[in-house]
């Protein structure tokens, strides 16, 4: 659980891309924070800009043709106006990014000793002597099987599982203290998927570092984080921790998600469904961008776009029916 | 009980691959000696992890790719021996809806071009009955017609999946394969597409081969679930069965290693080690014997074989009987 | 379409390209001169306003040959890439997607032709079977055959693996329709993007021979036979070669600018499409 | 491994079509050999003495047997074996192709990463230009103005290599390679393929690292890049072997090209077969090291995968 202090701060980040002649809006005022030691959910289905956020915490996106406004505060300062050069002694040091294709995540034409030694050796995390022993340690720590033999593999050479282990070993090169993980097990075998997962939670135990997961898979949210944030067409609409989210959702998108994903428990032979299309971040509506697909949808939805208002202790969301609408049954 | 709809007798797909420098040809079996019937009018949901097998399975049963041995019985005819002409014929009562929307549409095709394709190759009606019969496809999949000048690119993942289920049941075939036709798409979209797959059963009389890694998707769309794993069928029963009285270990670490969407569940993680077994050098006996915890002696030695455990719940595993 | 018009490589490269075709096309508008005329006391003039591009060292009026000579290499040029196009992409995609013996034997047969240094079985071919404009078709377009060939059969490998076409064969549809239908016009795009980089080729070869002294016998002026005319008296008198090597170069600059302008609008497409 | 048995169809292939083609030359080698007075009789011995009367499949036969021990038959303007001729000339234009391919090569990818890494910005856009530019230029017509300025301005080069005796080896050489690198078509291919990598994730992956640009280029980025770009270095080898024949014209070195024009030009055409093949020969031999050089530099290949399938 976070210690209440403040590691990262998103300020109503808003995020734009021209494409050809459309403006891609992807990200519509943002607004989060990330304490020490949380393990935050990010939530939301393809396109809802929950991916171009954390890049640009980041600073992963090049500005042009990205149009970043509002600001991302870390260590104190706002990340989105450093330098470049200035922002590489951040990347990677204090926050590191993992993603989600292991496949193509490594150089295929560099061995995996020699991957984790350049992230070893970039931030001055370990001296040239004792690196190669580091990367072994590291190996021990993400659980890869008789790692020294490992280290001279190329990544073809790996499943996909491992490649992902590889991907976290080398993330946690220089001690992070934020760790992004964007989908982290959407490509793996759910059995594979459950090993990372249980890694993932150990690691963060171990080393107290905050880490953020973005997945389109509510499962995979409910076991390993503590708060949750649902984003819908750039903005986030619903922010809880994940017993009250998932107990006593607020907003539409999130009871209908709830409801119409089938588990292992579901009984019914219909599953509850939301209407309509994924939103087309290149032609939002004016009012509320959820208000074509919304049940409840009212006038005021319609030409007023909602305020994020906290409607419950840490339970914030973004629509004027906020607490109206009975989760249970949609 | 009826002739089953679909039998497919000990079916088996050996790939070869002439490994880089070594000339003599490696290869693997993909689908292993497979056998299961399939009703008139059920929903069979065949359930694995990627490289089980289980769409090499898929295409099998279409003979969409030629296999090495055993046979698929469409009713009391085996399609696999079918001459070129008959076969033809058969493909109408035997379609299929692929996993990626964006790649089973031709981009060159207005969506007009690729529901008419089915009917012009079998000579369909006459230009009017296939308006008609387009029209009504696409009722029933709740597409809006003046797409059909539009081209493929120009609509959503969800609407093209709609347009690939109107395509495959333009022939009003009696059976439907679903390779992971939902996996590609955002959750909302999913249950959608999922409802849209039970009603289209309902009202047409269909029978489905529903393939998926998602168990829970399985679960909720199928009447009967077959488990594969290393190109073999490992566990096979009813869906409510199969979840209230799990055999096979490996359907155990399947259903513990799903993420369950309900952060007050205490589900015990039974985490299996390592990976599936490389294809090229598969393991001696069964082939989940190295990631199980109740291997014996006897699990490395000797493949188990399919046995009924009581109520038709068939298992492959040597715990059972000893 | 319009987003093609935008592309600043198309543009520049389609203007140059219209520009010569149309000086070639009204060239007996354009000058009054008989390509073929000798007329030995004016030889060798330089630039001026008689003959603005000074005369050969037969006195021949050196504007005049090239407009004219651009016919020739123009349409051989165009003549064999057409021939290397309609071959190649159909060899390819058969190959492509049929596989099989079909496919070791014509990638063999590939491989034997990429052997050749265009140029080389060029020269081959053209002292063979003699350089009439037909023949010429046959010695250029032949060694461009293998350009198209490998890119149709990529293609064709590629797009046989997608869902579209399984979707096709399940339907019933044969071999034949598929090809026809679903894995040719898939291929055409992609080989359609070298076609002009292809004439470009053409052009260079056509120029080559002509310079070597194998191109199209005389008096009928090819650029390359220009430019071999003027070659003895390159130094003493340069502007019979310079200009007819100008032309060659431009037109070939002309046609790789159309290939480039056509590569980029086409490959966001499929590289999206692909990367999707 | 392979792809070296695909070698031997590829030469058996090529020594047929080089056999049948210059088979199909119109009017007889022997008269043109003997010139139009020699009497029926001395043609008919001719014939007889070269196996020029037995039908075309024996004399393939006999033409096979002879390649497998080197002879390419006889050279009817230098009355001498066509395998000693070509040999004799062959070290010119390797040596000619080599210092291009080479130099040419080096040339090209630095241009080409340096384009590549400033992308959109002035020197992209001026090594884009120039190498568009240089693309079109034939290679005749490059080196008619190497020539010009070279040798008639500055007098630096002779206007024709083999005119002048005892030159320093450079001097000959300069004119030609100087042809292949400014006509060089490497540098677009080195920066396209540069871009296209720089799209993959493994990049995206680097830079989350923290790993500086240059590193990113140079380390991540170039080592990809270097199959694609021996891939076409290979090709650029053939290309330069077929540019060959044009340059060693144009600056007069005596080399397997030139060495071909004149056959062709007095219809020696047991030299122009030899030529040919090989030349034909050569090519595939440097395709197959393209290959084998590709293969080497990509893991993939070299280290059999266990991944996944």
């Amino acid at each position: 659980m976070s210690d209440g202090q403040r590691l990262l701060e998103i300020k109503d980040l808003r995020i734009s891309f021209s494409v050809g002649e459309d403006t891609v809006r992807a990200v519509n005022g943002v607004s989060l924070t990330l304490d020490r030691g949380e393990a935050l959910g990010v939530v939301g289905e393809s396109g809802c800009g929950k991916s171009v956020t954390f890049s640009s915490v980041m600073g992963l996106l090049p500005s042009p043709p990205a149009v970043i406004e509002g600001e991302i505060v870390f260590d104190g300062r706002d990340v989105t106006k450093l330098s470049d050069r200035q922002m590489r002694r951040v990347r990677g040091k204090d926050i590191a990014m993992i993603f989600q294709e292991p496949m193509r995540s490594l150089n295929p034409v560099m061995r995996i000793g020699n991957q984790i030694v350049e992230a070893l050796l970039l931030h001055g995390a370990v001296s040239r002597g004792q690196v190669w022993t580091r990367a072994l340690e590291l190996l021990k720590l993400v659980e890869v099987p008789d790692a020294p033999s490992r280290l001279h593999c190329y990544p073809h050479q790996l499943s996909g599982g491992l490649r992902q282990r590889i991907m976290i070993a080398m993330a946690l090169a220089s001690q992070p203290r934020i760790l992004l993980a964007d989908e982290p097990t959407t490509a793996l075998d759910v059995t594979i998927q459950a090993q990372i997962l249980e890694l993932l939670k150990r690691v963060q135990r171990e080393t107290g570092m905050s880490i953020v997961i973005i997945t389109h898979d509510l499962g995979v949210v409910a076991d390993i984080v503590d708060n949750v944030a649902v984003f819908y067409a750039g903005v986030i609409v619903e922010k809880a921790d994940k017993y009250s989210l998932f107990r006593s959702p607020m907003h539409p998108y999130t009871i209908g998600l709830l409801n119409c994903i089938p588990t292992l428990q579901t009984k019914r032979k219909r599953l509850y469904v939301i209407e309509g299309n994924i939103p087309d971040p290149a032609r939002l509506p004016i009012g509320c961008a959820f208000s074509p697909r919304c049940a409840y949808a009212t006038e005021r939805c319609l030409t007023e776009k909602p305020e994020t208002r906290e409607c419950a202790p840490g339970h914030f969301c973004a629509c004027h029916l906020a607490g109206q609408i009975d989760p249970l049954n949609p | 009980m009826a002739e089953p709809f679909i039998r497919i007798e000990n079916l088996t797909k050996r790939f070869s691959i002439s490994a880089g420098k070594r000339i003599r040809k490696t290869g693997f079996t993909a689908v292993n000696n497979v056998s299961l019937n399939i009703e008139r009018g059920e929903v069979f949901g065949l359930v694995g992890e990627s490289g089980c097998g289980k769409s090499t399975l898929s295409l099998l049963v279409l003979r969409l790719l030629e296999a090495n041995g055993g046979a698929v019985y469409h009713g009391d005819t085996n399609i696999l021996e079918l001459p070129r002409r008959k076969m033809r014929r058969i493909r109408r009562d035997m379609q299929i809806v692929f996993q990626d929307p964006y790649d089973s549409l031709d981009p060159r095709f207005t969506l007009e071009r690729i529901m008419n394709e089915p009917l012009q190759i079998h000579r369909w009606g006459t230009g009017a009955e296939r308006e008609a019969r387009i029209d009504e496809l696409f009722a029933a999949v709740s597409l809006d017609k003046q797409q059909l000048k539009r081209y493929p690119h120009q609509l959503s993942g969800g609407q093209r999946q709609r347009l690939c289920i109107a395509r495959s049941l333009a022939l009003s075939p009696g059976f439907l394969v679903c390779d992971e036709a939902v996996s590609a798409l955002d959750v909302s979209i999913q249950a959608q597409i999922l409802n849209l797959l039970l009603d289209l059963k309902d009202e047409f009389g269909l029978t489905y081969l529903f393939i998926s890694h998602n168990l829970a998707v399985v679960k909720f769309v199928s009447d009967r679930i077959g488990v594969m794993y290393f190109g073999k069928i490992v566990e096979l029963a009813d869906t409510d069965e199969l979840f209230d009285n799990v055999l096979h270990p490996y359907t155990a670490a399947l259903l513990s290693a799903v993420p369950d969407p309900d952060p007050f569940s205490e589900k015990k993680r039974d985490i299996l080690p390592s990976g599936v077994p490389s294809l090229i050098d598969p393991p001696g006996g069964c082939a989940f014997h190295p990631r199980c915890k109740y291997a014996g002696e006897r699990c490395a030695r000797e493949s188990p074989e399919l046995r009924d455990a009581g109520r038709g719940h068939l298992v492959a595993c040597h715990r059972l009987e000893c | 379409m319009e987003a093609i018009l935008k592309n600043k490589f198309f543009v520049i490269g389609g203007g140059i390209v219209l520009i010569i075709s149309l000086l070639v096309l009204f060239a007996p508008l354009l000058t009054s001169y008989d390509y073929g005329a000798v007329d030995l006391p004016n030889k060798q003039l330089p630039p001026g306003a008689e003959h603005i591009m000074g005369t050969d060292l037969y006195g021949r009026d050196v504007w005049c040959r090239i407009i004219y000579g651009g016919r020739v290499s123009l349409t051989v040029a165009l003549g064999s890439t057409a021939v290397a196009l309609v071959v190649g992409t159909m060899l390819g995609a058969l190959s492509g997607y049929v596989r099989g013996t079909l496919d070791f034997v014509l990638d063999r047969v590939n491989d034997v032709l990429m052997a050749f240094p265009m140029l080389l079985f060029s020269l081959v071919i053209g002292v063979v079977l003699g350089s009439s404009m037909k023949n010429m078709f046959l010695s250029i377009g032949i060694p461009i055959i293998p350009m198209f060939y490998r890119i149709a059969r990529a293609t064709a490998m590629s797009v046989g693996g997608r869902s579209y076409v399984l979707a096709a064969r399940a339907m019933g549809g044969g071999r034949m329709r598929v090809i026809l239908r679903h894995i040719i016009p898939n291929v055409l795009p992609h080989t359609l993007v070298i076609l002009s980089s292809a004439i470009g080729g053409a052009i260079l070869a056509e120029a080559s021979l002509g310079f070597l002294g194998f191109g199209i016998p005389q008096p009928t002026p090819s650029w390359g036979l220009i430019a071999n005319d003027g070659k003895t008296y390159m130094f003493s008198h340069p502007w019979t070669t310079a200009f007819a090597g100008a032309f060659i170069a431009l037109t070939i600059l002309g046609f790789n600018l159309l290939g480039d302008g056509l590569r980029d609008w086409l490959d966001p497409k499929i590289r999206t499409a692909a990367k999707r | 491994m392979s792809r070296l048995l695909l070698a031997v169809p590829a030469m058996l292939g090529v020594f047929v079509v080089v056999f049948f083609v210059i088979r199909m030359l119109p009017g007889d080698s022997a008269e043109a050999m003997l010139g139009a007075s020699a009497t029926d009789a001395q043609i008919e011995t001719y014939r007889a003495a070269h196996g020029l009367d037995k039908p075309a499949p024996v004399q393939f036969w006999i033409a096979l047997k002879n390649l497998f021990r080197g002879d390419l038959g006889d050279s009817l303007s230098h009355y001498r074996p066509v395998l000693s001729v070509v040999l004799e000339r062959l070290p010119s234009t390797i040596e000619l192709a080599a210092y291009g391919i080479v130099l040419g090569s080096v040339f090209a990818v630095i241009l080409g990463v340096v384009a590549a890494s400033f992308r959109g910005r002035w020197p992209d856009l001026i090594i884009t230009a120039y190498s568009t530019f240089g693309m079109s230029l034939p290679t005749f017509y490059i080196g008619l103005w190497i020539l010009m300025v070279f040798a008639v301005k500055l007098d630096v080069i002779p206007v024709s290599a083999s005119a002048v005796e005892g030159l320093p080896r450079w001097k000959t050489l300069f004119g030609p390679v100087l042809t292949i690198v400014v006509g060089g078509s490497l540098v677009r291919t080195t920066r396209s393929a540069i871009l296209e990598i720089l799209e993959e994730d493994f990049i995206r992956t680097a830079r989350a690292k923290g790993v500086p640009k240059a590193l990113i280029l140079f380390r991540h980025a170039l080592g990809n890049a270097l199959i694609p770009i021996i891939t076409m270095v290979g090709y650029g080898l053939a290309v330069s072997f077929g540019g060959a024949i044009v340059l060693e014209t144009v600056f007069g070195r005596s080399g397997v090209g030139k060495l071909l024009i004149d056959a062709i030009t007095v219809r020696d055409y047991p030299l122009v077969q030899g030529t040919t093949f090989v030349i034909a020969l050569f090519m595939i031999v440097a395709n197959l090291l393209t290959d084998v050089a590709a293969g080497f530099a990509d893991p993939r290949i070299r280290v059999a995968g266990a991944g996944e399938l």
